[in-house]
């Protein structure tokens, strides 16, 4: 990680004017296909990611089963055309090691003792990527899931805060993931006050990392209203029915 | 695919209502589904289309590299058409390698493109024998609701047809727009026993005998052919579908041409 | 497809001396190997193809059977040594999609519905190839599958037509297809006058394909004449019998 | 790994004795196993060590060969970690291709290494944009007691000390040290429940229901953290494993720089 | 190749006929089946052979091309043999990666070519460090009947030795023939209990308990060996086997090279 | 195989100073691994070979289960640092060879129909590699077996003899066999006299090869004392129990 390249200007705005804890420009979907039990789309920056999910369905083969409950599968993947290289289509090691730590994070909000035998399929697009493509895909998978109807303890929302030319910047962008000192995504549910999904890498002390904690927490707040905004768009209808069912009730 | 079966039922409903010359979706044997689309959508591709046709959704991006060129075509350019059938789109689609289908779509989607000339493989050379344009063309299906062949083909059209050739990322002088003229839709049909009818919907494809790929030129000659599944055409089916073919890629140039 | 190269002089002939019209010399053999229940080898000009066939059997793993009728499973195969360049081992996009589309038009004349659960696999091997190796395997694979005695509603008889120097030309050679203008291999059913491959590639007007079409049509009824005639040379002890013994009752 | 399943009734027991601030063998919540280990066992390689921690053995070994760089860093060699999870090792590993554990244990470590500069990458460019040299460490596991994350850390720092350029036998040059410095250990810590502890066993591993791994260097600093399994953990949970581990590694430096 | 089983009694039948020094197929312990052969089959190779050893069938077929050196052998041409036992030959094998048998056979008669010195490799050098002759030899079975050890190696020995290089095609002067000399033929043997027998045939070698194949020079010296399956041999028996191979393989080795 | 590359000095002496008969420093260790059922560690001159094994154990997938008796599966594989050159992990052919004919080997000395549906899985790992790599690990394995418990008509000890200079040697180093005239590996059974492994490459007379045979037995015969040293160390508190036991009974 280089250090010459300027990364915060003295009014202490970043390359792309954002402040030290401000998000990208953020907009989610959900219900986006029309095969998938449910879907969500996201668009995070210049990132684009779309979700789906499939199940709960039996698992198969039949040894993947677990009698006590469902699984949950996630693939993550960069479409070819996803970023500056062109990406050879199958999985590599980065792509694994993402569908692994964001499975995880979602087995722990998704109730899978409800579906025993069961399998929860979920399929995570990258179309567009500029750093924090796992952050978006979590959040949009999780969306996903809430589309199908699969019950949860509540959704994961994910953002990543890190350190750019010496201060804790929020979500960082790819020329800061590139040129910055650290990041750290992570998977939060705001309902329960879980960390589902941390990880780090760069440099940073203690203090500093409690500031990019918080920044993160409060930013996975943030996002998590824009996920309830994108479920309240999608059953709109329903909701006014319910609403003036409720009323005459 | 998985073994994906359509009940009998089904297929007998879809039979009976294209004897009446009608379908599912109210369209006529001979229309193509509503065509929606957007160029450009995704930045780090060099040029990219999403084309929605009925509930099929495609999306295709065209990345640009040098490359070396091939030892019988040393002043050529070289295009790769990939095709990727994942689970997100259908249930039957599976994980792993490239499946038949996704491999037979992308060869027939660059049999148009490649027989038809519209892409100038020698403007793709940069140095003879040396080095020349690799076009990386990957059509990513988003969801399946039939007729692949089609909607691949006018996307990948439409985002080649917005393509910049990256040359000033390479240090190889300025960006220019991809060599491309012609719009060589494809039209496909299926049979149903004795009835042929175009753009096929999942449930129609999965109800059919056989299956009709044709490549169309601005022109209106034929720049390639794909019959496809495990029933059989007579010459009255195949010479039928050409001239509807004709006729019916007049219509759908246009559309993906206007946006209309 | 350049067209600086000329491949039809001022007689009309071919740069092999045929005519347009004209095949090239076409050998067929039946039942030319030891273990398999049906086999067939086809020398057509340069070109070298072995056909094996074993099946009807039960289909394996089980996931793949159909309750309702046997499944045709065929295997392309160019061998290392069949080009100009090695070929390496393996299956690769073309060979696969070759594989697909005979393997539909097998399906198509096999009375499939009398085997339900079973497979029946074909096995297509390219010794030398020369241009026209999908009509050649198909037109194999079709007598070593009567070889083996499966019933059919008949030969698929399979060639192809092209353009070469703007004229329609039968059954290209591998400079004609390289440097023509079109190639479209045809397979066809003679008793039935079904179309079970089609493919073109290359540019054809309506008038140009359907000469194309009829001249391949006349050509495919040539070959199912041949491959019968490999069948009687086969069997030519039992139809002596057969016949002797038809004379007598 | 293979499904592994512990009995209900010992993961109580393992909980049970937590509570109580005690562990199946007798350590603290916050005590390591024995470490020993041995480098230079590997007369092939470049570097090598040995390293059991408790029933946990690993074997590191580092080559090193030219190579061209990546295009975005012409000055700069280049690291590639591996690591095999090997039926040897365990019942419950598999052959085949690496499993999801083993490319994630290969990433962390690998993460742990690049992130804390131990490993000066400009002074393995041999000629920038052509030549630089490219270190392969491969993580070998010959037993597999639980915290391999931790185990192959330590491996692989004490290969990468001890690791020779072999520039002569390439004729560039005399050999020379690995430019390395730093020793950015890394601790993991399960979560049973509400309990954290360090250096899990196996048992203890498939009775948490979190993994946390941190990564400090020589100024206590942290490098990299990787939370795994699927439980969560709380922000207080991070912070005290933050916290121990920056104390932690200091002893843990120690005992692998002095072998004591 | 899939376990396939030869039922009990023909094991028997066939032990009891070789202790009358019989066979199936009335030849004695010692007899080879017959064997024909044809040159030149393949116009698209270098040098190919078809072979029929009973009915074992097999095509051989040799390629070239211009390739770079091995590190350790800048100033020698590179062999690569394949063998593909494809599903056409035998109900047995199975489509997909090449199994263990056909390494197995591929790389027995590699060694017996190279480890004969036949073929030249140092004329097959073009420019020292830069280019040398890669020679491909592929076996391909076309029938299996038994004793593909022999029959591949006698196949490749013929078509090396009508091997051209094609020198012209690659712009690297006149063709000019493959420098080989030496036939190195195999002997291939399998044990039933007591007994020795050259040349088994499929039923013979899934009644064998043990396989013996040696590769014996123009000179009657030993040039590869290799047992297979999993029965054992005595000293005497291997001792014996030599002995047996020395002299067929002068009966043997007339054959291939007279054709009679 | 080059001969300009002297081997035997003006003494008789190789490389290494050893004597043609005479042997590499081997030492071999039982029950070195804490998971496997059995395991083994050998140094062989420069080789550092461990073999482990598990089972007896239900084969899996059921379709390899044999009815009769167990199956014995090896993977011998070189660590990637194990050599000169990185060795890229996965299986390649050498590998796949090796495997092959050290199961058929194994096979022959355990009494494999004591255990029907069974699999036994031995995996050797070649840590470092100088020349005689499948002899030790073929060593290794026996050992391995009987530190497993598994029953064995007797263990194979293996051991390569070669020419050097024209000279029958024993257990050739890496420069030896690099730059030799032959090598050739026995897989020996004391107990038995069956020979249960044998390879040969490179140029021997019927002379050299009965002087190469003798060699290598007799080699086998003492690297199986090493072997039941091994053993015995490795039980050595049992063995002193039953002597006591005996003695009292």
């Amino acid at each position: 990680m280089s250090e010459d390249i300027v990364l915060l200007n003295s009014d202490g705005l970043r390359v792309d004017g954002r402040a030290l804890d401000e998000l990208r420009p953020i907009k989610i979907e959900a219900g986006v296909l029309g095969n998938a039990d449910g879907s969500a789309y996201v668009e995070w920056g210049a990132n684009k990611v779309l979700a789906a999910v499939y199940g709960p369905k039996e698992a198969q083969p039949k040894y993947l089963q677990d009698t006590a409950k469902a699984i949950v599968q996630v693939n993550y993947n960069m479409a070819a055309f996803s970023g500056d290289e062109r990406v050879r289509p199958g999985p590599n090691r980065r792509a694994t090691e993402i569908s692994k730590i964001t499975a995880e994070a979602l087995e722990n909000v998704i109730l899978t003792n409800q579906f025993p035998r069961a399998s929860i399929d979920v399929y995570i697009e990258v179309l567009e990527a500029d750093a924090g493509t796992r952050c978006a895909g979590l959040t949009a998978a999780s969306v996903a899931i809430a589309d199908a109807g699969i019950p949860m303890i509540g959704m994961v929302a994910a953002c990543a805060a890190g350190k750019i030319d010496g201060h804790i910047a929020l979500d960082l962008g790819k020329k800061e993931d590139n040129f910055g000192q650290a990041d750290m995504p992570l998977g939060y549910v705001p309902g329960t006050g879980e960390i589902v999904l941390l990880q780090m890498d760069g440099h940073m002390t203690m203090v500093e990392f409690r500031k990019a904690m918080d920044m993160a927490i409060s930013a996975c707040e943030q996002i998590h209203e824009l996920q309830i905004g994108a479920l309240r768009r999608r059953y709109a209808v329903n909701y006014a029915d319910m609403d003036d069912g409720g009323t005459e009730q | 695919m998985k073994r994906t079966i359509i009940p009998e039922i089904k297929k007998e409903l879809i039979y009976k209502l294209a004897q009446c010359g009608c379908r599912e979706d109210d369209r006529s044997l001979e229309d193509f589904r509503s065509i929606s689309f957007e160029t450009d959508v995704i930045s780090t591709a060099e040029g990219s289309a999403r084309l929605t046709l009925g509930k099929t959704d495609v999306l295709v991006g065209v990345k640009l590299q040098p490359g070396e060129p091939y030892p019988d075509k040393q002043d050529q350019g070289v295009l790769m058409t990939g095709c990727e059938l994942k689970p997100m789109a259908h249930p039957g689609f599976e994980s792993g390698a490239p499946s038949d289908e996704s491999v037979e779509i992308a060869r027939v989607v660059d049999r148009g493109i490649r027989e038809s000339g519209m892409l100038d493989m020698q403007a793709l050379c940069i140095e003879p024998g040396k080095k020349i344009w690799m076009v990386f063309l990957d059509i990513h299906v988003i969801n399946y609701d039939g007729n692949l062949f089609d909607a691949a083909t006018m996307a990948s059209l439409l985002a080649l047809h917005t393509t910049a050739v990256p040359a000033s990322r390479f240090g190889l002088g300025e960006d220019f727009p991809l060599p491309v003229n012609l719009w060589p839709v494809t039209i496909t049909f299926v049979k149903l026993r004795d009835i042929l009818m175009a753009d096929p919907t999942v449930n129609e494809e999965l109800s059919a005998d056989a299956r009709f790929t044709v490549s169309v030129d601005d022109n209106g000659h034929f720049r390639a052919m794909q019959k496809g599944l495990k029933g059989s055409l007579t010459y009255d089916d195949v010479v039928r579908a050409l001239d509807m073919a004709q006729k019916m890629s007049l219509e759908l140039r246009t559309r993906i041409q206007t946006g209309e």
